[in-house]
């Protein structure tokens, strides 16, 4: 029989588990970069966290009788997310609750893929940031020599304890404690190919610029959102670099932290970030400002989490104001000079 | 947004890029259909009132005679396709969905059509208003897809002038390729048909879009071009939708229509090159339009070309004549980006008519795949050539909360030109979603009033 | 930035500890008008407007009771003459600026028994704070109610358009939005310090 | 809040007269609570603040409180006098015998979460800080809390020097907080691991006070040394206070 | 009301508060005080304990009160006597326990401004006789101070792993730190109201199963 | 605690002073109260008590609350709130002390019967699951352009649950529950329902304006113009228009049973309150008791 269908009758070749697949894919070599540097620990966490996210996702599916979602690979995709932003030696049983939380709350709650609100990952790391403090605060060295062997005492920490014996966080500070608490800087070089200290996926900047780099040349992923925190994150820092150079370099801004994999693989999830162009702008000018002004005047080391939660809250509020101008909206005064 | 368009012709900002899949048709020159035994004519092809009918059944009919009238300014006539004799003046399937009353015409066996005899007109001496008169006569609508009438468009509203007459040669769908064969063979038509409507325009310009993969027929027109001072050729990008009007003069002129206005508020008129070339034979002759070129391809056919089909003829008919694989079940009256689907082999071609595309299972991309909420990926925002925001029509839309959509959102802009549709990997049908909202707003003055 | 700074105390009650969604005030309104950003800007400019004239009228109410030495009828006094405060002006916008009135002026009574517009009152009571700083306070609260309802409708005015399931459709789920922003505005803790 | 009303409405006169009698019914009954439960009110906050400061002065069980001005030291009753702003109040604090065993005084810094309000005790005998407790903090339970609990952080205050320079106008050394293990002077407080911030806003609290406290105090010092008595009654009524 | 006043007392009157009207989790008023003060049980229940007695107080007087009242100084009336029984509770918990009204801070003061207070003199004690509103304020307060009592049990078992100060887990059991801090005040509120609509929803979905089930 | 002239006299300079603010605000209050005095109709409130709430404008006002208003302004009666019971609409009147008057209760009735086991699809249509959508791709897929796509715009339209679609994708109107809100009457792309008052019994439930042999080939139910229900009706009261049976209500007093008994399709029916259409003895029996199957469209998003 004939078939009636509207227009249009041809379609992109993009999909979404397709854009999916090739997020996973850009994300492999920073959990192999991981592995290497912090042991099978960094490997079982960002097993039993993905495998959390992806069973709780199956269990909301089960009891709302919906149909199986896990095909999307949004789920993998926030698991490995979230765990690259744990440290190192984080408590299995922590993670797993991060996964839950990340999916339960992120996701779930509001309808599933495509509806939520804030970044599903960053959600699940804010939850447990406040949950466990301590925990998500210690850091384990890269690169001990026995970290193919053995596991960092914390990871395996009994259910609902506490982590006994940590290791004696301050050898793993991370280059924005050091810097903000101690005032030492970390070598840029360090800083730029990963060797320093810091949760499992953030330490390497430039293997995250590669691979974010790969995503947005292959049209995965827009361009805007991570150019305008680079650009702002340089901007801002700069101006206080200037002014006082005992402010961080804005290179070290950029490679320190979280903000490159925040700005390439966060701040970029659409589903949580601004759909207009204008929006994307000011969506990454707020999450760098932000950033730095956390970094530098707030309590905590780090901002980029926090500041892309923030940003995500603020996207209505965004969009409100930059919706793109419409063809035609100027011209009307033109044909007034015609008339 | 590309780095590279930079080197390339000129464009528009969004919009996409699609494959152009014209190269089963782009050579074949164009072949006259024969006769169908039955030809349906509609009353209603065109935008504006129906015509009416001024012949009733039995009546035999002349190739080329008046067989509706215009029924008012907003309305043109229509001739006889074919001599033949009226069968009926009945209710028939078209392919916007409704039925229409349309006369049907037994047509004499092939051999014996006669054509009614015309005197030659000259134009040069018609004042304006004969002018309009003659091209009104003519039958003429917009042979580029809307079917809007030509006479209307040329009756410029008193207060703008018209400096620029553009002649839009993009064909920016894929697969379609009249407009192509056209350029290359009726060049001489066709730029007499320019200057002719650049006359009655007072337009001291013209000028043709041409999209860069047809360069055969660009290079075609500028050898012909030399006598004609006032008309020059450009090569735009070949990207879609380039031959939609309101970008098309973006692109060559730099102005922009205002939202919700037309050219002439900005000082030009667009007209389609098979409109133009149509009226270049049909005026001086003063004769009526009875007959389209429309490309025929797809994976359904099997003698993909382009043919002059006489206006009337059953889709059933033209499918028989160029072989169709048995399969074909997917029909598309158009281009695949703006095309509609037909319901049924007995709709008729009528004017506005471009193309038909057949396709057998599921050979046109898989559109039923599933669809996903929205991820916000903007894709669609950046193709948006009108420079909506769709994702956000699209969400509103699925809760049928039409009236942002309208007030806030500017849904009336759409043109539906199915970019948004096409990129947006959730394969929401985004284009189908702002039609229902448009026919739900459009519906509302109504029942207020 | 010294804590008794009026940049800081402006700082602290508009972001670090905010008062809805740190200090747990004035949630009725920020639960009850977020539904749409419109009516929540409105309520958010009401809200903040109020905030000022009630923290002005308990500066100088405080003064009047630490005279007479009968501070414990504080509490009494301050949310009486709140309460006339606010109906007050609202009698003269409707007087004076009916355009005012019909943007805020519908929210004004609503607004008197919020228990943000009384905590700010004892709260400056409590710190001691001198003139300037309750301006200061009494601004960087009504900042932080506009910010954080302003922040609220939003979300909740794009949920509208999700596929909410049934079990979190209503309070609840405005309940955890509310949840998560506070979550996020830890992330401004320690700020200035 | 009275938009919509009956036709028959009310007269001002009842209106003046309900509001008018409730309010003043409200007034006698609040007054009648006020005085009632005064008493009890006034020796739950005695027994707190000397819970306090028996906690900061080690060995101390009797205490005196001071208003400290520029006019000199005053000897006052906490729960009666009001101070000026330009007076800071400590309390002395001695062991049975009357022979003072430290001074307690009150600061606050800014925490991680809020103000960290605390009172600190001093030893004019070692010139140090021998103990602080927290009147009022908002820090994150089991991270800024550990300055309560956590042994080597409160070792820092078993001596804490905060000998005043030679001209007796600053503290020689400022009480600075250096990150864990970095220890090295005794006027130095080591920072817990995790809880920096808290540990600093301590540091710098105590700081902050002794700064203002201990230059001004110095030369009244010997005033404290035996306890003095009130000298009106002990507890003096605060109606007659308030008639001076 | 063109319909008459009924005087009649059900056990409707009063179980209203607890459940089907319950002001926290079906009418959601009065929400500061259940936020801020739920992270310990014992806070909860003084709250809650307070909470009623200003409800039961001040119902008390507004119902007697109610034919004397002109319409016009109605609220103002109201607020007068609410916080008479607000400071009067302020003081007496004062005088009980320093620490307990430390931890509770400002919010008994904040009483005066609970919505549900009012609300209760303004719909039910202004119109009702003092029996029945005695009947429905005891309810409502119970409902509150149980609202108040499960928010503090789930907040202090899991952010302190104890309930009323005795540890319930064990030394070694990692707190929750987030459940005592503002955003696990409204979570956990949050989570409580996931949970009913959860089983209203399967409820209704099994009784409609059961309908079609049967017919 | 001793009595002191110091507490006496704290006791009465409280007092005072909050006896001193009591009056000070009620004041302001009186005042305010004169200059805010905006006389409403208390009644207006207590009947929008009474009314539904359902705010669905059946009654010819845009809501609930501009009806109460026009009720106690008595401009209108309380019998056109077709969503209260009879017994609150007694209720209503009896405070208002005014009469109800009978209006004769209207159902949307629907003109098409080409459920998908009578009436012939010719094209799958694919896409999303609205009528209105499908009406707009080549009308929908159906052979017979003015039938019924069953996509159920209808029923999503009907705020009463009203509307149930039967197997062959048919709606069915609960006549019951229909409070002749006219949205399913603005809803349908096809405008197949219409509002009819109870006592139209005699129903032409078809559309179709093609004649015989055409009406015939899409659907079994159809109208096809033979005219034996004119000529067996009284005069005047059927007439063909377009090819379609036509009945003038105007006459309906003239109506009968008679009218369909010929008919050989049973496109006219009898339509009693509350109960199936019954189809004249001489129509066609249906014999398919499955629909036809379809390719299912997208799901309703
Ligand atoms: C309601 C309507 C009125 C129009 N009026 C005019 C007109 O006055 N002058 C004119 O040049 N074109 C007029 N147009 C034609 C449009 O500008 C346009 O050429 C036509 O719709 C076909 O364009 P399209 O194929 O891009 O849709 C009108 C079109 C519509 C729909
Ligand atoms: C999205 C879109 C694409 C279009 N593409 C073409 C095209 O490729 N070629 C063309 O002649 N007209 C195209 N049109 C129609 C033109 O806008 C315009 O209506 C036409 O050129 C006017 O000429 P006509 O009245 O002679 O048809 C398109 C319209 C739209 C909305
Ligand atoms: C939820 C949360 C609560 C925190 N609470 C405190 C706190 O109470 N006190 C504190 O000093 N730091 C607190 N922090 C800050 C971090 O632990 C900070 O990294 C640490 O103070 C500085 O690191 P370091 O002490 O290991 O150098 C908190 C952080 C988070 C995420
Ligand atoms: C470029 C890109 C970045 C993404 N980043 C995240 C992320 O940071 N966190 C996350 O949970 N999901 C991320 N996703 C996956 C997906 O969008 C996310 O799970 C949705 O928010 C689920 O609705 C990303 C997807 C893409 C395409
Ligand atoms: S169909 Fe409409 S919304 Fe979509 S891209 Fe085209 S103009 Fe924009
Ligand atoms: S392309 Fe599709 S998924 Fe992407 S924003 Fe647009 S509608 Fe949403
Ligand atoms: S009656 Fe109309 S709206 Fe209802 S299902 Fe049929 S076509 Fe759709
Ligand atoms: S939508 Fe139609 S069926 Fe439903 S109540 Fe209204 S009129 Fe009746
Ligand atoms: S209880 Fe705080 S605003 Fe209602």
């Amino acid at each position: 029989m004939i078939e009636l269908r509207t227009s249009p009758h041809m379609k992109g070749a993009l999909s979404l588990p397709q854009i999916m697949r090739h997020v996973i894919y850009a994300l492999l070599p920073i959990c192999v970069f991981s592995i290497y540097q912090f042991g099978i620990s960094a490997l079982v966490l960002m097993t039993v966290v993905t495998l959390s996210c992806v069973l709780t996702e199956a269990l909301f599916n089960y009891l709302s009788n919906k149909k199986n979602s896990l095909n999307d690979y949004t789920a993998i995709i926030t698991g490995i997310l979230l765990a690259l932003t744990l440290p190192p030696g984080f408590p299995l049983w922590m993670g797993a609750v991060a996964g839950f939380v990340a999916i339960s709350m992120g996701k779930t709650l509001f309808g599933g893929m495509g509806f939520n609100l804030f970044n599903p990952a960053l959600l699940g790391r804010a939850f447990v940031q406040a949950a466990f403090p301590v925990a998500i605060t210690s850091w384990t060295p890269g690169g001990m020599a026995d970290r193919f062997t053995q596991f960092i005492p914390s990871s395996l920490t009994i259910p609902f304890t506490a982590p006994t014996n940590t290791v004696d966080s301050f050898s793993g500070a991370t280059p924005l404690a050091l810097q903000k608490f101690e005032a030492t800087t970390t070598p840029n070089s360090d800083l730029i190919l990963g060797f320093s200290s810091g949760s499992l996926g953030e330490t390497s900047s430039l293997l995250i610029l590669l691979c974010g780099a790969y995503l947005i040349i292959r049209g995965f992923m827009g361009w805007r959102i991570p150019l305008s925190i680079i650009v702002s994150t340089i901007l801002i820092s700069g101006i206080f670099y200037l002014m006082d150079n005992t402010y961080p370099s804005p290179l070290f801004m950029l490679t320190s932290g979280g903000l490159m994999l925040g700005a390439l693989f966060m701040a970029t999830d659409p589903v949580s970030a601004p759909v207009t162009p204008m929006g994307m702008w000011l969506f990454g000018f707020l999450i760098a400002a932000m950033t730095i002004v956390i970094r530098l005047f707030g309590g905590l080391p780090e901002g980029i989490m926090y500041a892309i939660l923030f940003a995500n809250a603020s996207v209505p509020l965004i969009e409100a104001i930059a919706q793109p101008r419409k063809f035609g909206q100027v011209a009307t005064k033109k044909s007034g000079e015609n008339k | 947004m590309n780095i590279l368009n930079l080197f390339k012709n000129k464009t528009f900002s969004h919009g996409i890029h699609l494959p152009d899949k014209k190269e089963h048709t782009r050579e074949q020159s164009i072949r006259r259909l024969h006769f169908a035994p039955e030809l349906i004519v509609p009353l209603s092809q065109h935008f504006g009132a129906p015509a009416k009918a001024v012949v009733s059944p039995g009546q035999e009919v002349v190739r080329g005679q008046v067989i509706a009238e215009a029924d008012g300014f907003m309305s043109v006539p229509i001739h006889a396709p074919a001599s033949g004799v009226v069968k009926e003046i009945e209710l028939y399937p078209t392919a916007k969905g409704p039925k229409t009353e349309a006369i049907i015409i037994k047509t004499w066996p092939g051999a014996s059509q006669r054509a009614a005899s015309f005197e030659p007109v000259n134009i040069a001496s018609l004042s304006h208003e004969q002018l309009i008169q003659a091209v009104q006569d003519t039958g003429m609508v917009g042979l580029g897809g809307a079917g809007f009438p030509t006479h209307v468009k040329l009756s410029v509203p008193p207060e703008y002038s018209i400096d620029t007459l553009v002649v839009n040669g993009c064909e920016c769908e894929p697969y379609l390729t009249t407009d192509h064969r056209l350029m290359l063979e009726k060049t001489a038509e066709l730029l007499q048909g320019t200057s002719m409507l650049m006359n009655a325009l007072g337009a001291k310009q013209a000028i043709i879009g041409i999209e860069d993969n047809k360069m055969d027929a660009f290079n075609a027109i500028k050898s012909h071009i030399s006598g004609f001072e006032h008309i020059q050729v450009k090569a735009v990008q070949t990207h879609y939708p380039q031959g939609s009007e309101k970008l098309l003069i973006k692109v060559l002129l730099g102005r922009e229509v205002p939202s919700g206005g037309f050219p002439y508020q900005v000082g030009v008129v667009v007209q389609n090159i098979a409109t133009i070339t149509q009226l270049g034979e049909l005026l001086p002759s003063n004769q009526g339009l009875i007959e389209r070129v429309v490309t025929v391809t797809g994976t359904g056919v099997n003698k993909p070309g382009n043919y002059l089909v006489p206006l009337g003829t059953p889709i059933r008919f033209l499918l028989d004549h160029v072989g169709f694989s048995g399969n074909a079940n997917h029909l598309i009256l158009g281009g695949p980006m703006m095309g509609s689907t037909v319901a049924s082999l007995d709709v008729p071609i009528t004017k506005p008519v471009s193309g038909l595309l057949v396709f057998n299972e599921q050979s046109v991309e898989k559109v039923t795949d599933e669809i996903y909420p929205c991820i916000k990926c903007a894709r669609c925002v950046d193709a948006c050539p009108m420079h909506l925001n769709p994702s956000i029509l699209g969400q509103l839309a699925s809760k049928r909360q039409y009236e942002p959509m309208m007030e806030t959102f500017n849904l009336m802009d759409c043109f539906e030109c199915g970019c948004c549709s096409y990129v947006c990997p959730s394969n929401i049908p985004l284009v189908q979603y702002f039609r229902i909202a448009k026919s739900v707003l459009r519906e509302q003055p109504r029942e207020e009033a | 930035m010294s804590p008794d700074s009026v940049s800081f105390i402006f700082l602290n009650a508009f972001l670090i500890n905010n008062f809805v969604l740190a200090m747990f005030l004035g949630l009725c309104p920020f639960l009850g008008v977020s539904g749409k950003l419109n009516t929540a800007w409105s309520m958010g400019l009401a809200t903040s407007f109020v905030m000022l004239i009630s923290s002005l009228s308990a500066f100088f109410i405080n003064e009047l009771l630490v005279y007479f030495q009968i501070e414990f009828l504080r509490l009494i006094c301050y949310i009486a003459v709140i309460a006339s405060a606010v109906q007050l002006v609202e009698m003269t916008m409707k007087k004076f600026s009916p355009t005012l009135f019909r943007a805020l002026g519908i929210f004004l009574p609503l607004i008197t028994t919020n228990c943000a517009i009384l905590g700010l009152a004892l709260f400056q009571t409590f710190k001691e704070y001198d003139f300037a700083q309750s301006l200061a306070y009494s601004t960087g609260a009504g900042a932080g109610f506009i910010l954080a309802i302003v922040l609220m409708a939003g979300l909740r005015e794009k949920l509208e358009l999700a596929d909410l399931p049934n079990t979190s459709k209503g309070a609840a789920i405005s309940l955890m939005l509310a949840g998560i922003l506070s979550l996020i505005f830890m992330g401004f803790a320690g700020l200035g310090s | 809040m009275t938009q919509t009303v009956k036709t028959n409405q009310a007269s001002s006169m009842s209106m003046l007269i309900t509001l008018g009698g409730v309010a003043m019914l409200s007034g006698l009954l609040v007054v009648l609570t006020w005085q009632l439960t005064l008493e009890p009110i006034r020796e739950n906050q005695r027994i707190m603040i000397e819970k306090a400061i028996f906690q900061v002065i080690p060995g101390a069980v009797q205490r005196q409180s001071y208003a400290l001005s520029d006019e000199g030291l005053e000897l006052i009753d906490p729960k009666v006098k009001k101070l000026k702003k330009s007076e800071m109040k400590l309390y002395a604090a001695y062991d049975k015998q009357g022979q003072l065993k430290g001074i307690a005084a009150e600061s606050a810094a800014q925490g991680y979460a809020d103000m960290v309000r605390l009172l600190y005790g001093y030893d004019p005998q070692c010139e140090c800080i021998r103990g602080f407790s927290i009147i009022k903090m908002a820090e994150t339970p089991g991270l800024g809390d550990k300055i309560l609990v956590d042994k080597t952080f409160l070792a820092n205050f078993d001596a804490l020097d905060v000998r005043l320079s030679a001209d007796k106008k600053t503290l020689q050394n400022p009480i600075i907080t250096v990150k864990h293990g970095d220890k090295k002077n005794p006027w130095e407080i080591d920072a817990i691991s995790g809880a920096t911030i808290t540990s600093k806003a301590v540091g710098k609290a105590i700081n902050l006070g002794a700064e203002k406290l201990l230059p001004r105090l110095s030369a009244h010092l010997e005033k404290l040394k035996l306890m003095q008595t009130m000298p009106s009654t002990q507890v003096p009524k605060s109606t007659k206070e308030k008639a001076e | 009301m063109p319909i008459k006043e009924d005087h009649t007392i059900t056990a409707d009157t009063f179980l209203a508060g607890i459940w089907k009207e319950n002001p926290v989790f079906v009418m959601l008023l009065g929400m500061c005080p259940v936020l801020a003060v739920t992270n310990s049980v014992i806070n909860a229940l003084a709250m809650g304990l307070a909470t009623t007695f200003v409800l039961l107080c001040s119902s008390t007087l507004v119902s007697l009160l109610r034919n004397v009242i002109p319409k016009e100084v109605r609220i103002a009336t109201y607020i007068v006597i609410i916080a008479t029984f607000v400071t009067i509770t302020d003081y007496v918990i004062q005088a009980i326990s320093l620490e307990l009204y430390n931890a509770l801070g400002a919010f008994i003061q904040l009483i005066v401004a609970n919505c549900m207070i009012l609300g209760r003199a303004e719909a039910y004690a202004s119109k009702n006789r003092l029996l029945k509103t005695l009947t429905n304020s005891l309810g409502m307060g119970i409902g509150f101070t149980i609202a108040l009592l499960s928010l503090g049990t789930v907040r202090e078992l899991l952010g302190n792993g104890s309930l009323l100060g005795y540890s319930i887990f064990g030394e070694a059991f990692q707190p929750w730190v987030v459940m005592i801090l503002p955003p696990g005040g409204f979570i956990v509120l949050g989570a409580w109201l996931l949970l009913f609509n959860w089983i209203k929803e399967r409820n209704a979905a099994l009784t409609l199963a059961n309908e079609r089930g049967t017919s | 605690m001793e009595i002191t002239t110091e507490s006496i006299n704290q006791l009465l300079l409280a007092s005072f002073f909050m006896a001193a603010l009591g009056i000070v605000l009620a004041g302001v209050l009186s005042i305010a109260n004169r200059r805010l005095y905006v006389y409403e109709d208390p009644k207006i409130d207590e009947v929008e008590e009474l009314l539904p709430h359902a705010n669905c404008g059946a009654c010819g006002t845009p809501g609930c609350r501009p009806f109460a208003e026009a009720l106690v302004a008595q401009t209108v009666d309380p019998g056109l709130c077709t969503v209260n019971s009879k017994d609150m609409n007694q209720v209503i009147a009896d405070f208002l002390g005014v009469e109800v008057s009978q209006h004769e209760k209207k159902v949307a009735r629907l003109a098409c019967a080409g459920g998908n086991h009578v009436a012939y699809t010719r094209a799958n249509y694919q896409g999303l699951k609205t009528c209105r959508a499908a009406a707009l791709v080549s009308g929908g897929g159906k052979g017979c352009t003015w039938a019924c796509l069953g996509l159920e715009d209808c029923g999503t339209a009907c705020d009463f649950d009203a509307i149930s679609f039967n197997k062959f994708n048919l709606p069915v109107v609960d006549e019951d529950l229909c409070t002749a809100c006219n949205d399913c009457v603005v809803e349908c792309p096809k405008d197949l329902f219409s509002l009819q008052p109870i006592s139209n019994k005699l129903w032409v439930a078809c559309s179709n304006k093609d004649n015989m042999d055409e009406s015939e080939a899409h659907c079994d139910v159809a109208c096809n113009a033979c005219t034996r229900c004119v000529s067996d009706a009284p005069e005047g009261l059927i007439t063909i228009q377009n090819d379609l049976a036509v009945v003038d209500y105007s006459k309906n007093g003239l109506a009968s049973k008679v009218a369909i008994e010929r008919c050989p399709t049973g496109a006219i029916v009898w339509k009693d309150y509350n109960s199936e259409s019954q189809r004249g003895v001489g129509s066609r029996k249906i014999v398919r008791k499955e629909p036809i199957a379809r390719v299912e469209p997208l799901p309703r998003v």
